[in-house]
């Protein structure tokens, strides 16, 4: 009972902090970790609801396939979301911006 | 049976503070080569104490084997790593710390 | 079931614990890299004091898989990111 | 009695297991240093493996262990290798993430 509790209350504050982490950062890739974040917390909920302890019968299993199916497409995600960062980054205006930082720093260092 | 269990469970003993001493050492040490010294202690004693006390417990010899292979495989990956880690710090003209 | 294992299983995880702190402080890249794969090993032992002390043979074959691809993300590290990087990159001699 | 010492010491392991997978969460969600993050990642990977193997759930255990510890770290290592180059071959400044910021001051400033 209490390790179901402790587990799933884990999984809620991992979730929350993903999803402040999504919303605030603006690095993709530190996107595609709070994302990877937020779905590890969901399935630690997901395996928590399932648990029983070794004396008190049988695991559902139900629960367990739909979380090892939800590591094998998030993992596929990931990896799609992480070559479409590449993309974006290598086809963005860069050197638009990297000018405008470069004109920007002396002044921060007169400041 | 009971000298063998008791054996193993000696050599348990034996290994868990080698584990605590090289993460006390990748904290401690000044170096990127001696912290190398540390972790590969910690990797090989380590853990082979541990393998070798839990596989005189069991009384089984596919565990045995099983045991031994991921000891094997432990040591292959961690001195390969550790291996790669020191010859691109040397490229990359890391100097060793010296006693200064 | 035996306790004993699983009190050396639960005196090797503070270890992990303890070991974060080389990640938030190294100097170098390689020294997060050599706690991430320090982890590995006490992953290892961990699971290993675990399948003996829960009497579930089912572990060791998960501590295998750790240990094939315990190297995978080190030389991955090596031969990829930490190479031909510049001075100023990734905190190397420049923080 | 022996049941009971078993179980108290395994809720102790799932303390400390819990408290060192948050912790290392936050820091992994709120450092600088894009590096640092993915190598945290990695290490939360192994501790949640644990954590499967604790809640009687070795296949999940297994998976987690070969695709998250084995195949999203150098995923993640590669992806930031490629991000850190230009077309021209050399590396960009900022490895870290005060890209956006600088840009968004500088459009309050403008």
């Amino acid at each position: 009972m209490i390790t179901t509790l402790l587990y799933s209350m884990t999984g809620l504050i991992l979730f929350a902090m993903g999803l402040f982490t999504l919303i605030i950062h603006s690095h993709p890739l530190r996107k595609i970790l709070a994302v990877n974040v937020m779905s590890t917390g969901v399935f630690l909920i997901l395996v928590a609801a399932a648990y029983k302890p070794l004396g008190l019968g049988k695991i559902d299993p139900v629960p367990h396939a739909m979380v090892l199916t939800g590591i094998v497409v998030s993992v596929s995600v990931t990896a799609l979301a992480l070559l479409l960062a590449c993309r974006v980054q290598e086809t963005s205006n860069l050197d638009l911006l990297e000018r405008r930082k470069q004109e920007a720093r002396p002044k921060e260092s007169n400041q | 049976m009971e000298i063998l269990y008791n054996s193993g469970t000696l050599l348990i003993i034996m290994g868990v503070p080698f584990f605590w001493s090289g993460t006390v050492g990748l904290i401690r040490f000044p170096d990127i080569y001696t912290r190398l010294h540390a972790l590969t202690k910690a990797d090989n004693v380590g853990l082979g104490c541990i393998v070798c006390g839990l596989a005189l417990q069991s009384g089984s010899w596919t565990v045995t084997a099983k045991l031994l292979l991921i000891w094997l495989l432990v040591l292959i990956a961690s001195s390969a790593s550790c291996h790669l880690i020191a010859r691109s710090a040397m490229q990359k003209n890391i100097k060793p710390w010296m006693r200064s | 079931m035996s306790w004993i294992h699983i009190i050396f299983a639960l005196i090797l995880l503070p270890a992990i614990a303890t070991g974060m702190f080389r990640i938030l402080r190294g100097p170098t890249a390689a020294d997060r890299m050599m706690t991430a794969q320090l982890f590995g090993t006490c992953g290892v032992a961990i699971l290993l004091l675990l399948s003996a002390g829960m009497n579930n043979p089912v572990l060791l074959d998960i501590a295998l898989v750790f240990a094939l691809l315990a190297a995978l993300a080190t030389v991955t590290f090596v031969s990829r990111t930490w190479r031909d990087n510049n001075k100023n990159n990734h905190g190397n001699l420049i923080q | 009695m022996d049941a009971i010492v078993i179980y108290s010491i395994l809720t102790l392991f799932d303390i400390t297991l819990v408290l060192t997978m948050l912790w290392l969460a936050w820091y992994l969600l709120s450092t600088e240093d894009i590096f640092k993050a993915v190598v945290l990642f990695i290490s939360f990977g192994l501790l949640m493996a644990l954590a499967w193997v604790r809640m009687r759930a070795p296949d999940v255990a297994l998976a987690e262990a070969a695709l998250g510890a084995g195949l999203t770290g150098p995923l993640f290592l590669s992806a930031l290798r490629r991000m850190n180059r230009t077309r021209k071959g050399e590396r960009r400044l900022d490895s870290n993430e005060n890209r956006g910021k600088d840009h968004n001051t500088e459009q309050e400033q403008a």
